[in-house]
């Protein structure tokens, strides 16, 4: 079919080192002997846990249901036992712990119960209800919900919906296998997506470099008697960012201020659509990824993983090479380091890359930008990233903001093609994240200010309700006969006079006494001259304090551990 | 295991490369220098590198910044080449060493080194040693003077009586002179037919320097290591305002080739006003650069009270940089319209 | 400072800065007015020191006997002098005789703008001194025609007029070496001196077109 | 008309007040850390500086030359400067709070900017006549608030180089200050040529 | 001298009357800058600064009394944004910079005799008298002044601890700078 | 007025408050004049008379000045001042007083002479007023000093050229050898501009190293700024 294709400015041509991957075919990994499943695995709210330690799951059962419309649920990749439900080591850049539900499999992967449904039966509302229930987000890279994703605008009609299968990343196979070898599914999964949205036009975004994928499509979309358009799309980095393929596709460019559907597009990864049609027609939710394991490894190539398999277990399947000394989660362009290889599989896995410093050489040492402007020729989204760089480096936010630092997309052209090989990137997520944190500052700021005021003027209030009290209270005293003697009063804590505030006083007094003396290690047996009401009290805190004092001895010094400047803050 | 940021990959680029192209780009004009004007012009070269790379060392050492990717980089001898290549080839050694020090350590170093200055510093040089020592920047040899080499060396490093040894004036100079005090009684074209000072096109000898800088300025746009935008601009801008005075007036104005192939034209236009550093980085930002540029490099050289205006033009546009890029921002992705 | 105790109106608050400024004003003024009163016959002195010590330079006070300050013809702006406003003509007298001639000239197109000139001319026409009083040249290039920036100490640039009489010597001769002249110049600086010779023989001229009026002993 | 033209390209470009006549020179490194603030700043400026040269013609022609009173000039020139800039001040603060906005804050400033009676005391000096006086005054303006908006964007961004410490802040600002001027001096010459 | 005490006598008066007369009819109050100036402080309500609060502060400094480097929880990216709004210099922050810090009661400790509450100027304490008080975590500012009201010392500052919700990523690590520039 | 008190307002004016190296302000006498060391001495002396006079004199009226029009005011009171200090120069050192042209009556305008009018005169009585403006001068006497001498010497190979307008009969020092060529630029307003940054410079240079010593004589072992 003829399509008339569109360019995009900016892009590199790095290698792509996809030959590797695709030589053996699609393979199921192993169930390994332990499962972590982190709660949070897409972008939006924070699941809440389902399952306590010690209950038996099943296959697919939810572990994590999704707290809000943007959220996506979590489930059990396989039956077992949960044996801890606790913060795991996140398969993130920070290496931070997350929310992550254990589980030790029992090798009968029992399935829960699963229905197969026909979406074109079901209420459009439901079908996003399903696909929210069963997790499917986008397996793309951004694990975006996807049901919020199939909400059409209501003012704007939907003309295309581009389903990407561009895989622009270098090295990355996995979307090139799923559509060889399960291109129906791919394509079915498609017609769930057209039948929500209703696009004039359905385009399937393919990079030349894969032919045999793109034939294989073709022949299913064919097979299927639909009326989607497999386009070939020319091999560039990123070509496969869903802005650059909606643009090659269709010429509209989304701004990073609209989103696509407010254009009357949307963009959807292969697998995702995939993905979709398993929970619609089989009722299995997202329980496992394709992921590609190349790099510096003997084996090479893409499998088929469990959701929460460690990643040393993956690993193990490709066997990498002596010489390894790291391992990328993503691409090459957009990936990162994984921290710790006890981190698991989650949805936004699609590839993992040994590198040793060969594969990937540490760069030469940075230097100065000279404004040479080669990065700004190179980024998509048409940028000036010297600038964006500038500014960041020198913390200068405001400035940096305004010349568009939210539209990058992290693509990582302008640090490819850098001669001074300035991490570029690096600086834009350091000046978007301290930019973030600022936002969060300057909320509490505000409700900090606000809360205040309130209280201030609370006090104030206050302060002349008391006032008006007191006079009054004076007012009724010398009204009455004689005063008699206020220490007689058999409670003297609850009388709200004077008295109170002296005996507060005296508490307070004799507490610190204590703590100063429990400072000097010697325990706080000094009670004498304290009125009844004191001891008890003491009595009760002591009480309390016995087994909190174990538990602190058992701990080192808490207040020795916090640096005041830990190394990570500074530059 | 080292630290990487991602991306993993990056292209076989540096700045080095960039910089040692550059100064593969300015062979062809240097050779030609040297085969014409005798090889003064080599022996100021080399004082002016050396010059630059022992300032250099020495300001990175005050700042404890290691010298090595810094002095390998290459962009101080870009510098000091172009420096070499502005001043008078028989110019005397200290007049060099003044100028390139002020370059490099004022210019460059005093706004953070490599990358980070506003001025372009081998034009800062050029302004520097022609307001302080106007006497000793405009003399130029002509070119059908054969001082034998040892002859220039004693004229460079001799204390000895230089004056009117050289008392010859750039084509440039020399038309402007002859123009004002002629007070409308000769016209370009009588000034212009000395062929011994003048030659064909824009001096005798200067006009293939020019053509070798022009060649090489070629390559280095071939090599995309330079973009049309600024080079073409400039030529532009010095073209039309030159064409349209010529053609009002061609007794009192010279023809734009004339001005294309004298003084620092050629230099300027794929050399000087393409330094990244300094200059404009948008596209519109730099055929604005460019443009204003030609037009008052133009209008300095003619008008003004310097034999050539390149380098004030140049160092007056590095001026207002910051504001042509701040309103020339190309629109970006999706915001087109 | 300005207790907001009772609200003052807008009039009375102006008549009352209006007097306290007006106070001000005058007991300033009064004491400045004082200051120049005191110091103006001084500096009426001190300007007129000043023009003496320049005409000395180019006319020796041996040369004349008279109160040359106050001897002076009054000038309209002179075209031919370069002057574009008015201007005088000192008259120095020997036993009342007109001896020379001290007069001002710019030569419009130095290096760096005008140079305003003082010449002394003698009554037979020749030079007898010219100074340049004030200039815009380049400083260590084109300034050498001031004697004291002028690195030849022994016989400045600018000595090369004395004697000199322009109705008597060629035009040709009036201009420098280079150009074929009697004048000598630092080379790679040449507009300036031919600036001030033109300027000078102009002046000379001048003097000689206009000898009746000028030397007409009134 | 030449004559004026060649009095702009003289005020604004050859003999440029701040870079050329060193005047004016405080607001200049004071107020020109942002180039919102520089633009306030040379708008405000160039009002004052512009009423400043025209007061101070009448005052020098019509109160102070006739009695043979110049001796008064520094004096009543300022004084009527320094009120009328009050003045202006506390109208536009009334009147139009945006106006204020935009030049409210430097009208203070002004008062102590040389620029502001050196320029109408250099007019005195050329001998100007009141056109040329008012032109030479807004020349002089704009030729200021070119340069301080100029300086500004050049300081934006050598605020983010690595100057060397002793130098960062104002030393380098003089530094970048000194090759703007140096730049200008290419302007010689310009403004005579016939 | 007459003369010229007469005619600048009639300047003076003009002058002075219309500067008298605009001063009452143009006059303005409040200042737009303490506004400004507010916004940029933390409104941490420490104290530190040596005003009792962030807005006495902000006064202050508009007053041209007080420095623009006095508030710690500013921190120097304050003293930075204070340094924009006023056009000052920069300085460097008058005392050490500390990271945020969260208030938290031993539970285990606490008499609760309500001082804390008193203390805390946003209210981030809940507790009654004689019951144990606990430290809202989103609420507080980490501004210590709970801290030495409490009889017992039960109130101690902790860091925020990093999740991956609060994660940033860091400044790049510049190869080629000298560690001394590290900071 | 107390010994401390009287440290620290010559502390103040001659180092610590400095108007030319850390206020930054009478930036343009500063740059204007000091093409040689006399001219920039003798306006600092015509600048630090009209100080002094004029803290006195505001010093001790200021409780009959309306606030509406102190600036006028004040004004007024430097602009008679100078007035009558230019009348001075042009009486006794005519010459001279051709050489700094308008910038002696410029010095109404030197912004340091109205801030210290406005923020120390006004609120300070008059012996304390004089003190801070004999300071303030002196402190920037000594700036002036500094860079005309260094931009005469850079610039020319020469000490108090034009010292014969002052006191006649005395002569420049030629430091230089005879046959330096003069770096001009020096003289000329981008080398004030030049010299006067590389003076700031040097001066935070000191202070940074007087600080990293404190620093390092106290326990805490803190690094120092990186200042070499
Ligand atoms: C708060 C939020 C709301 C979003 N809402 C929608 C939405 O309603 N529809 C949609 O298609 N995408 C939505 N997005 C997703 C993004 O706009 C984007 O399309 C998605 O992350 C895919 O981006 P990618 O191209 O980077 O993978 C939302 C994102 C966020 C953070
Ligand atoms: C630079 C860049 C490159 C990307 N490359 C691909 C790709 O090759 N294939 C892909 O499916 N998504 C890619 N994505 C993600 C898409 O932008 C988009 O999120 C995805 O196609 C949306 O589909 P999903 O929500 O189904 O994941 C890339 C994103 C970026 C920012
Ligand atoms: C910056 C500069 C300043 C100059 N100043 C002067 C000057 O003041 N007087 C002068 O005669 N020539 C000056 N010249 C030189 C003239 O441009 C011209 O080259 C020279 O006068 C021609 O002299 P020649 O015929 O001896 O070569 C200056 C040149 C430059 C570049
Ligand atoms: C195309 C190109 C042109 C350059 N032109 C200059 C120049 O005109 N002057 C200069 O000092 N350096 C030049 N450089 C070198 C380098 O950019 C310069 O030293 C920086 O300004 C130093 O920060 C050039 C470099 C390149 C790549
Ligand atoms: S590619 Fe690198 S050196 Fe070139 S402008 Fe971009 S950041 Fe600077
Ligand atoms: S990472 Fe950002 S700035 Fe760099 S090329 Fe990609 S979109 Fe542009
Ligand atoms: S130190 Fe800062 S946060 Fe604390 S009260 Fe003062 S201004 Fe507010
Ligand atoms: S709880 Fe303590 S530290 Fe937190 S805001 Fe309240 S008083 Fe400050
Ligand atoms: S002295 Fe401050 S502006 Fe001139």
């Amino acid at each position: 079919m003829l399509q008339r294709l569109f360019k995009f400015k900016g892009g590199v041509k790095p290698a792509t080192n996809k030959a590797p991957s695709v030589q053996a075919p699609l393979r199921i990994a192993p169930i390994p002997p332990l499962l972590v499943v982190p709660l949070h695995q897409s972008i939006g709210g924070q699941p809440t846990p389902l399952v306590e330690v010690g209950d038996r799951v099943l296959k697919g059962q939810p572990i994590g249901a999704a707290d809000k419309w943007v959220s996506a649920a979590v489930h059990a990749p396989t039956s077992g036992t949960v044996i801890a439900v606790e913060e795991r080591v996140a398969a993130h850049p920070s290496g931070l712990l997350t929310l992550s539900v254990v589980i030790e499999p029992d090798g009968q992967d029992e399935w829960i119960e699963r229905h197969s449904l026909d979406h074109a039966s079901l209420e459009p509302e439901r079908v996003r209800e399903i696909l929210r229930d069963s997790g499917v987000v986008g397996l793309g890279g951004a694990v975006f919900p996807s049901h919020v994703k199939l909400t059409p605008a209501a003012s704007v009609p939907m003309d295309e919906l581009v389903i990407n299968g561009a895989e622009c990343e270098p090295f990355m196979t996995c979307d090139d296998l799923l559509m060889r070898e399960r291109a129906e599914g791919i394509v079915r999964g498609v017609a769930i997506f057209r039948d929500l949205l209703r696009p004039k036009r359905v385009l399937i975004g393919i990079e030349d470099n894969k032919p045999e994928a793109v034939a294989t499509m073709q022949a299913a979309v064919e097979a299927l008697g639909e009326n989607f358009e497999v386009v070939a799309v020319p091999t560039r980095y990123p070509a496969g960012g869903a802005k650059q393929l909606i643009r090659v596709l269709t010429g509209k460019e989304v701004p990073a201020s609209k989103r696509s559907p407010e254009m009357g597009v949307q963009c959807f990864n292969v697998a995702t659509a995939y993905s979709a049609w398993r929970a619609i027609a089989f009722g299995e939710p997202v329980i496992s990824r394709i992921v590609t394991l190349t790099g510096n490894v003997e084996q090479p190539g893409n499998w088929e993983i469990l959701l929460g398999t460690p990643m040393q277990e993956v690993i193990a399947l490709a066997g990498p090479k002596a010489d390894t000394n790291r391992f990328v989660m993503g691409g090459p362009m957009m990936g990162f380091d994984l921290p710790d290889l006890s981190a698991p599989v989650v949805k936004a896995t699609n590839c993992i890359i040994a590198g040793s410093p060969t594969l990937f050489p540490p760069p030469a040492p940075e230097m100065p930008c000279i404004r040479c402007g080669a990065c700004a020729l190179a980024c998509p989204h048409e940028l000036q990233p010297f600038e964006l760089y500038w500014f960041s480096r020198s913390r200068n936010f405001g400035k940096a903001q305004e010349y568009n630092l939210f539209d990058c997309i992290e693509c990582g052209c302008c640090s490819y093609v850098c001669p001074s090989h300035i991490p570029l990137v690096q600086y834009f997520r350091f000046a978007k994240s301290e930019i973030w944190s600022r936002e969060r500052d300057k909320n509490m700021a505000d409700a900090a200010k606000a809360r205040f005021e309130f209280r201030n003027e609370r006090d104030e209030r206050e302060k002349a309700e008391k006032a008006e009290r007191l006079a009054k209270a004076a007012a009724a005293k010398a009204a009455e006969k004689k005063p008699d003697l206020p220490q007689a009063a058999p409670e003297p804590v609850e009388t709200p006079t004077v008295d109170a505030e002296a005996a507060k006083k005296a508490a307070i007094a004799a507490a610190m006494e204590r703590a100063r003396l429990q400072r000097e290690a010697a325990q706080p047996k000094n009670t004498d001259g304290l009125t009844i009401a004191q001891r008890k009290e003491i009595a009760e805190i002591e009480k309390r304090r016995a087994p909190l004092q174990a538990q602190q001895q058992a701990k080192p010094n808490a207040e020795g551990v916090q640096t005041q400047n830990s190394p990570k803050d500074q530059q | 295991m080292d630290f990487i940021t991602p991306p993993y990959l990056t292209q076989n680029v540096s700045v080095r490369r960039v910089m040692l192209q550059v100064l593969a780009a300015l062979i062809p004009g240097i050779a030609t220098y040297a085969w014409l004007l005798g090889p003064a012009v080599l022996v100021q070269i080399a004082i002016a590198t050396a010059t630059a790379l022992l300032a250099e060392a020495a300001m990175l050492k005050l700042q404890d910044k290691p010298l090595g990717p810094f002095l390998g980089d290459g962009s101080a001898i870009v510098t000091a080449w172009l420096i070499a290549l502005a001043f008078p080839p028989l110019a005397p050694w200290w007049l060099i060493v003044v100028g390139t020090a002020f370059a490099i350590v004022v210019a460059k170093h005093l706004y953070g080194g490599l990358g980070q200055n506003p001025f372009n510093p081998a034009m800062i040089a050029f302004a520097v040693c022609i307001v302080s020592f106007p006497a000793l920047m405009s003399q130029w040899p002509p070119v059908n003077a054969q001082a034998t080499f040892v002859d220039q060396l004693v004229l460079v490093f001799g204390q000895g009586p230089r004056l009117d040894a050289l008392s010859g004036a750039t084509p440039l100079d020399t038309l402007k002179t002859a123009l004002k005090l002629g007070e409308g009684s000769t016209s370009v074209a009588t000034v212009t037919a000395d062929a011994a000072v003048f030659g064909r096109i824009a001096g005798h000898g200067w006009e293939w320097v020019a053509a070798g800088y022009l060649l090489g300025g070629i390559w280095l746009w071939g090599r995309k290591v330079i973009g049309w935008h600024v080079s073409m601009s400039f030529l532009a801008g010095m073209t039309i305002i030159s064409g349209a005075l010529w053609l009002w007036n061609p007794a009192h104005f010279a023809n734009p080739l004339f001005h294309l192939f004298s003084g620092g034209s050629m230099l300027g236009a794929f050399f000087i006003v393409t330094d990244p550093v300094s200059g404009c980085t948008t596209p519109r930002g730099k055929l604005i650069f460019g443009f204003s540029a030609g037009l008052l490099a133009y209008l300095i050289r003619v008008f003004g009270g310097y034999p050539d205006g390149v380098a004030f033009a140049v160092l007056l546009l590095n001026l207002c940089v910051p504001i042509i890029d701040l309103y020339t921002q190309p629109p970006i992705f999706g915001m087109k319209k | 400072m300005n207790t907001q105790a009772k609200p003052i109106t807008a009039t009375r608050m102006a008549a009352r800065t209006a007097v306290i400024l007006f106070i001000f004003v005058a007991i300033f003024t009064a004491l400045l007015s004082g200051a120049y009163l005191w110091t103006r016959p001084s500096i009426e002195a001190a300007a007129a020191d000043e023009k003496m010590k320049l005409i000395d330079e180019v006319l020796p006070r041996s040369l004349y006997d008279n109160a040359l300050l106050k001897d002076f013809i009054r000038l309209p702006p002179t075209p031919a002098l370069g002057l574009d406003e008015s201007s005088a003509i000192y008259r120095a007298r020997r036993g009342g005789k007109i001896e020379a001639l001290v007069l001002e000239t710019v030569a419009p197109d130095g290096y760096a703008g005008k140079i305003r000139l003082l010449v002394a001319l003698g009554a037979d026409g020749t030079l007898i001194g010219v100074r340049a009083i004030a200039h815009r040249e380049t400083p260590g290039l084109g300034d050498y025609i001031e004697p004291k920036k002028d690195r030849n100490k022994d016989r400045p640039w600018i000595t090369q007029f004395n004697g000199l009489n322009p109705a008597a010597t060629e035009e040709r001769e009036w201009k420098v070496r280079k150009d074929g002249g009697r004048f000598d110049s630092v080379a790679g600086a040449t507009v300036t001196p031919r600036a001030v010779i033109k300027a000078v023989r102009k002046a000379a001229l001048y003097v000689e077109e206009n000898r009746e009026q000028l030397f007409a002993s009134r | 008309m030449t004559h004026y033209l060649f009095i702009i390209i003289g005020a604004v470009l050859v003999n440029n007040v701040v870079l050329v006549k060193i005047l004016g020179l405080c607001p200049f490194m004071g107020v020109s850390k942002k180039l919102d603030t520089a633009f306030g700043m040379g708008a405000a400026t160039t009002f004052v500086l512009t009423v400043a040269t025209g007061a101070s013609y009448v005052i020098d022609h019509l109160l102070l030359a006739p009695f043979g009173l110049e001796y008064l000039r520094t004096l009543s020139f300022i004084v009527t400067i320094a009120a009328v800039v009050q003045l202006t001040e506390m109208v536009i603060q009334k009147t139009s709070p945006l106006l204020h906005q935009v030049l409210g804050i430097y009208l203070p400033l002004i008062t102590t900017n040389c620029a502001v009676l050196g320029v109408p005391l250099l007019n005195v000096a050329n001998k100007y006549n009141f056109l040329e006086s008012l032109v030479f005054g807004a020349a002089s303006a704009i030729g200021f608030s070119m340069v301080l908006i100029l300086f500004a964007g050049i300081r934006e961004r050598v605020d983010g180089a690595d100057v060397p410490v002793p130098f960062r802040g104002v030393a380098i600002s003089m530094v970048t200050a000194g090759l703007m001027s140096l730049a200008f001096m290419g302007f010689a010459g310009l403004d005579k040529y016939q | 001298m007459l003369t010229a005490i007469l005619i600048m006598a009639l300047g003076a008066i003009v002058l002075g009357s219309a500067l008298g007369y605009a001063s009452i009819k143009f006059k303005v109050e409040g200042n737009p800058l303490v506004e400004k100036i507010e916004a940029i402080l933390p409104q941490t309500q420490c104290g530190q600064c040596g005003y009792p609060g962030c807005k006495p502060y902000a006064e202050a400094i508009a007053e041209g009394e007080a420095d623009i480097n006095k508030c710690p929880p500013g921190g120097m990216e304050g003293v930075r944004k204070l340094a924009d709004l006023l056009g000052r210099e920069v300085k460097p922050l008058d005392a050490e910079e500390k990271p945020k810090q969260l208030a938290i009661i031993d539970e285990q400790l606490c008499i609760g005799c309500t001082l804390c509450i008193q203390a805390c100027p946003v209210d981030a304490i809940v507790g009654a008298a004689k019951q144990m008080h606990t430290v809202v975590e989103s609420l507080c500012t980490g501004c210590e002044l709970c801290v030495k009201p409490c009889p017992v010392e039960c109130i101690r500052m902790e860091p925020i601890a990093e999740k991956i919700d609060n994660w940033k990523w860091k400044y790049p690590v510049f190869e080629i700078k000298p560690a001394t520039r590290a900071a | 007025m107390t010994r401390d008190e009287f440290r620290q307002i010559a502390a103040n004016g001659l180092w610590k408050q400095n108007t030319s190296l850390v206020q930054i302000l009478g930036l343009c006498p500063l740059l204007a004049v000091t093409t040689n060391l006399v001219n920039g001495v003798m306006l600092s002396l015509a600048t630090i008379i009209v100080m002094a006079v004029s803290g006195v004199a505001v010093a001790s009226l200021r409780n009959l000045i309306p606030h509406e029009i102190r600036i006028p005011v004040f004004i007024l009171i430097v602009a008679s001042l100078v007035t009558v200090v230019d009348l001075l120069f042009n009486a006794n050192l005519h010459q001279l007083y051709l050489v700094l042209g308008i910038f002696i009556p410029l010095i109404v305008t030197n912004c340091i002479v109205l801030a210290r009018v406005e923020a120390y005169a006004n609120k300070n009585p008059p012996l304390q007023s004089l003190f801070d403006g004999v300071f303030m001068g002196t402190g920037m006497l000594w700036t002036l000093a500094l860079l005309g001498g260094l931009r005469e010497l850079i610039g020319n190979g020469t000490l108090f050229s034009g010292i014969d307008m002052v006191i006649p009969g005395l002569h420049p020092l030629q430091l230089l050898p005879a046959n330096y060529p003069g770096f001009l630029l020096a003289m000329l307003p981008p080398g004030a501009f030049i010299v006067l940054g590389c003076l700031i410079a040097w001066k935070n240079w000191i202070e940074a190293r007087a600080a990293a010593r404190r620093q390092r004589r106290t326990p805490e072992p803190v690094a120092a700024g990186g200042c070499h």
